[in-house]
């Protein structure tokens, strides 16, 4: 072989390998946590950090939520259906939070368990449909959880249990 | 006149002939390996004078200002990387070498990172103490830099590249290259930040590596392509 | 459309003198030969095949000598050659570069900084690049620029030297060359001038 | 390079003005027609959403909006691909043509979806990956526009902008997959294509509708603006100059 | 040939065609006008990326940012203030010319401001809002890069100067004007922190007029000797 | 120490060539003598007085065109030249302008910019502020780099034609200039040299 074709065979090799390592290490990369984000079950069983700002996120328990009269101060509890944990925040939440939604916030977790917000967001899932069919099937499938929804337990388990709770608290009207 | 078949190649031999030049010339002028240190000073000891000089504060937002400083840093110097070469026919030399172009613009950007990205990344964690950076996230401060430098010094020399026959091209260099920095920054502060918390900070690790890899393999292929594309 | 039709051969032992007026395309040619430019339509051939199939080849045996030097101000003449020729695939010996600087008359100035020199002095560093390199293909743009009147004649018959030896020249120059081996040709771009305000549209 | 005659002359510029001279008046009728029903249908008469209300109905700008920003990208890489290996001029013409009018969606897509974060998760914007990998994809619109503009010789400028376009590319699976991979506050995907949309059909059928306006509108504009590019860039050939001199 | 004694010196003329020129050059090569900006914002929008992405926190760095991002804008864009000039030969004419060359530079930093610090003002308030700095910050933000950012290019055009001869100056550029760049900064963003806490601030204000009369007066002499004496 | 005891006095009317080899000073000297270097001891007078106390009327009455041309590259010529002689303190005329332009054979490249320009075109942009100046005193380096035989014989005539309309020229070149009018001397660096290792120690 021509000793400029070699070196180029060489070169390519050499190329392919890395491309090879890159992907493989991506593929390990996609499995860790990187953002922090910790379920209330998570929190609950401390594996959560103490002291740290974290990411967590759940359900707004219904009926958990109690506002100061003086302040914005609210305090709730987010659940996933596994676990629960009670969060404390100091100004305005936004127009989504409603108790059965899912948010996401951003605080520290305390050695009580206590999760103290610096910033409440209101998360949504995929799902887009009119109230009325919302509410059809809901009445038809309790357990329900929508055609296809995405892979996070989160949200699955979120639908789940927004669904109990409905009708915990038709039961208990 | 030999017979070009029985020649053997010696790109090593070239690369590191182009190695040694890049580092002779850049201790000749000492002041190229001095000033990116010097900047990467003082864009730290700004952000003190012009922010809130609050201990607590400051602690928080060291990564950044490190991170980003060190980014910075590397950005102004990589505007010379080919230019320089450009402007007195070397780079026309470059070319024309019988060596895949690819491999020589390898080695001009380890000896760019050896005089920048790798001085930054071993004076670190002297700023790190300066800005109250906690004890637990000066390594990982270190190590993000040692993996995350030379991705900076091989995303900026694909912007070096296109910008090399442009005028005043220190600028777009920047809108060129910032794009590709920013993973490189978010993932680095991020893991700094976890570690200073005691987060587990393996991920964002990962990430770098993958970028760095992906980094060494691709970027030289496209830093060639450019400078063959703009050498006109 | 600067030139169209243009077409020639080298073989070993020719030297190939490209004239025309200032702007008439001399350097545009030599960098579209040469692989630094590809604003052109048409084909070359290396040794028969076609130039982008061999780049390395022709790369390997060829030496081009542009308007900019080529050379780092910084760095002293010897350490120079050091890495033009790395860079040309060349083994450098000391003893091979410290005659090639003797013989462009820098000697004395090996260890000095490029640029403590002179634009002849310069230019001279390039010519002794040029002798050590061993290339077959010469291509030289204006090489007598910045060149004494000894130089020029000295230039001369190098390239002499080298077509007599079995190598080609390429060469753009005002200057007249003077042809003592009879191995001398001339391309006048003028007969193949297009439009020069329009510029690469064409073959050539 | 025998075999390729046939893709060049797919890729000439005369060919090309003919074809899209005929198809524009086509395009114009579509994409008004889908635009304006989509949207009127989207926006007035689709049912509220149960969780977001009317908030929601700015995702029938959105949406198409996100899709087409990555989409334009994805085609300037696919001209800058076909210009670096075959040296198609038009290529390059549809490259430089493109990258305002991607620039402009990727603008609409973070300014609505700025509108839209302010009343479902409580903020304009976050630093979450699917926003911020949306924000680096306007920089690197931004910076081919701006390579462009600062290289004087076309043909360069043109192969400069290809190799950026095609390093860029990498950054479109990461805004595509963001959500899949990091646990961002953005929503996942809604349109699947492997699998049922999670969307009601009285909703997705507007959205879908919106959709393809959005691309025929797009494909309007990039044919109008590239004929306009093709008659400057060939002024001097001998058909333009007929074509003009009529 | 005119006698010399008869012709009038038209200075002023001169001085209007340096600015025109580099108008001209700034606006043929878009990008040298738009580049600053794009940095600005670019710099602007790293430090969300790179720093906890909190509001508060946001809106309290927000002048320091926005003037830290102006200031590095405006020194990058004076590398080539006089490079380019001395590349191209231009400096040498700029030297032989028989009007003081005091009032050419002045000129030369004059076109510079409009094409960099003027551009970066009006921008300010955009990213004032980006980074949440509350309504009252952005009047006062404004006008102290108004008075700030001519200071800014005159003290870095003597930086420029004293490198012109340097091979990859950037940096040290940087070095030599940093120290003249801090009080600068420092009253600047003193003035938009006290104004955005709805304190007085125009003691803030005297001093950057203050820096500006001088530095309009004394930095021309000094550029231009500076020149002289590098040009060797 | 390049060269001491060197001293020449230049009348109206006088062209001096300064000779030498490559490295002998030359390109330094006419720095010195055009004020941009200061590297020497010893004293330049103009008019009969010492230059430090009278630059500024030296500048205006001389021109100095060195190995760069001066020229910005995003300009056309004719906007080069606007700067240029606005600099030399001259209210540039369009058509005294497009004159030189044509008188150097830039007719028709107006209103391109210089980056498109050739080499030896690049060099004749400054021929043409170089005539436009109205200059006394021409400080002219290697004038003939990069320009064609054509335009080498019209440069000749040029610099005849000034030195007969009472200028004086400066000149430094490797090409033997050919002497119409009887009033060109040489000055042959040679005769002065000092060490050329060592540099500017003592006066010339
Ligand atoms: C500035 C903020 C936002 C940006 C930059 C942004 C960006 C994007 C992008 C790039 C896509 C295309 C994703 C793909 O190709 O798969 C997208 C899709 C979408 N976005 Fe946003 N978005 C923003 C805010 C929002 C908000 C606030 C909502 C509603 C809560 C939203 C809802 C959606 C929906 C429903 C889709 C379609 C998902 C699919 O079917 O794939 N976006 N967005
Ligand atoms: N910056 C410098 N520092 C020290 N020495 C220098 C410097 N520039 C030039 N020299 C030396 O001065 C001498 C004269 O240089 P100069 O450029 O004046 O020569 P020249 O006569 O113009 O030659 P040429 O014909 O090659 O242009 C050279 O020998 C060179 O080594
Ligand atoms: N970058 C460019 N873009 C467009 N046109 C150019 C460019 N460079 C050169 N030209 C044009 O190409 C023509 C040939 O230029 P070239 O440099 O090849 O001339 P040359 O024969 O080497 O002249 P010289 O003797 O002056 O060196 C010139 O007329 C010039 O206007
Ligand atoms: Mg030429
Ligand atoms: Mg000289």
């Amino acid at each position: 072989m021509n000793a400029v074709r070699k070196q180029r065979l060489i070169l390519v090799l050499l190329l392919l390998l890395g491309v090879g390592a890159a992907v493989t290490l991506m593929l390990f990369a996609l499995q860790e946590n990187i953002n922090h984000y910790f379920s209330p079950a998570q929190m609950e069983s401390g594996e959560a950090p103490t002291g740290q700002r974290v990411r967590g996120g759940g359900l707004v328990v219904p009926g958990s939520v109690e506002r100061n009269t003086e302040s914005l101060q609210v305090s709730f509890r987010i659940s996933d259906g596994a676990g629960e944990v009670t969060v404390l925040y100091d100004g305005i939440l936004p127009d989504l939070f409603v108790e059965g939604s899912g948010i996401v916030a951003t605080g520290m977790l305390n050695k009580e368990g206590v999760f103290t917000a610096s910033e409440v967001l209101a998360k949504h899932d995929e799902n887009y449909m009119p109230p009325e069919v919302q509410k059809a099937i809901d009445d038809a499938h309790p357990g329900y959880s929508s055609p296809g929804s995405s892979s996070q337990e989160l949200q699955t388990s979120a639908r789940e249990l927004e669904v109990q709770q409905l009708e915990s608290l038709n039961n208990g009207g | 006149m030999m017979n070009i078949e029985q020649q053997s190649m010696r790109g090593g031999a070239a690369c590191l002939a182009l190695i040694r030049r890049d580092l002779t010339l850049a201790f000749r002028s000492p002041g190229q390996i001095i000033n990116p240190m010097a900047f990467f000073l003082m864009v730290a000891s700004l952000f003190p004078l012009g922010i809130a000089p609050d201990k607590d504060v400051l602690s928080q937002l060291a990564p950044g200002i490190i991170w980003i400083g060190a980014l910075l840093s590397v950005l102004m110097s990589l505007d010379s990387l080919f230019k320089s070469d450009q402007d007195d026919g070397s780079l026309d030399q470059l070319l024309m070498s019988p060596h895949p172009l690819a491999m020589l613009v390898l080695a001009k950007v380890f000896s760019h990172w050896l005089t920048s990205g790798f001085c930054l990344t071993v004076m670190a964690p002297l700023l790190a103490v300066m800005l109250h950076l906690p004890g637990e996230g000066i390594f990982p401060l270190a190590l993000t830099l040692l993996l995350g430098t030379p991705v900076l010094s091989l995303a900026g020399a694909i912007g070096a590249a296109l910008t090399v026959r442009i005028q005043r091209g220190g600028v777009l260099l920047t809108l060129l290259s910032l794009p590709l920095y920013i993973p490189v920054l978010i993932f680095a502060t991020g893991a700094v930040n976890a570690a200073a918390q005691g987060l587990p900070w393996n991920g964002h690790l990962l990430w770098l590596c993958v970028f760095l890899l992906s980094g060494l393999c691709l970027a030289p292929l496209a830093i060639a392509g450019a400078l063959r594309v703009v050498s006109e | 459309m600067l030139f169209h039709n243009l077409s020639f051969q080298l073989s070993p032992g020719d030297v190939l003198q490209i004239e025309g007026r200032n702007g008439a395309g001399k350097t545009t040619l030599l960098r579209i030969i040469a692989g630094l430019s590809s604003h052109a339509r048409g084909d070359i051939f290396w040794n028969d095949l076609p130039l982008s199939s061999v780049y390395a080849d022709f790369r390997l045996a060829s030496f081009f000598l542009g308007h900019k030097p080529g050379v780092k101000m910084d760095l002293s003449p010897l350490e120079n050659m050091h890495w033009r020729l790395q860079l040309k695939n060349i083994q450098p010996v000391e003893s091979v570069l410290f005659a090639a600087l003797g013989q462009v008359g820098l000697y004395g100035y090996e260890d000095i900084p490029c640029s403590h020199l002179s634009a002849g002095q310069l230019r001279r560093v390039t010519f002794a690049c040029l002798i050590a390199s061993k290339a077959k293909l010469w291509i030289l743009d204006e090489p007598f620029t910045a060149i004494d009147i000894d130089g020029v004649a000295w230039l001369e018959s190098l390239i002499d030297e080298h077509a007599t030896n079995g190598g080609m020249v390429l060469i753009t120059s005002h200057q007249p060359l003077s042809d003592h081996k009879g191995n001398l040709r001339k391309l006048k771009l003028e007969d193949f001038a297009g439009d020069a305000l329009e510029v690469f549209d064409d073959e050539y | 390079m025998m075999k390729w005659t046939f893709f060049h002359k797919l890729g000439s510029p005369k060919w090309f003005y003919d074809i899209s001279g005929k198809w524009l008046p086509w395009l114009q009728i579509t994409s008004l027609l889908s635009l304006v029903v989509a949207l009127i249908w989207g926006l007035a008469f689709t049912p509220p959403d149960y969780l977001q209300g009317n908030s929601y109905r700015i995702i029938f700008i959105h949406v198409p909006a996100s899709f087409l920003a990555q989409a334009i990208y994805m085609m300037m890489a696919t001209a800058a691909a076909v210009l670096l290996i075959w040296r198609i001029k038009l290529a390059d013409m549809a490259l430089k043509v493109m990258a305002p009018i991607g620039a402009s969606f990727c603008i609409l897509s973070l300014a609505t979806g700025a509108i839209w974060g302010q009343p479902t998760w409580g903020t304009w914007w976050v630093w979450d990956a699917r926003l911020t990998s949306m924000l680096i994809l306007l920089f690197l619109y931004i910076g081919i526009i701006a390579l462009r503009g600062a290289i004087q010789t076309s043909e360069v400028a043109a192969k400069a902008c290809a190799i950026l376009s095609l390093v860029g590319v990498v950054n479109i699976p990461i805004i595509k997959y963001s959500v899949n991979w990091w646990n961002t506050l953005h929503q996942g995907a809604t349109l699947k294509l492997t699998e049922k949309p999670s969307m009601a059909p009285e909703m997705l059928w507007p959205l879908l509708l919106a959709i393809l306006g959005f691309y025929l509108f797009f494909t309007l504009v990039m044919f109008l603006r590239l004929r306009v590019e093709i008659l400057s860039r060939e002024k001097k050939t001998r058909w333009v100059k007929a074509l003009v001199g009529e």
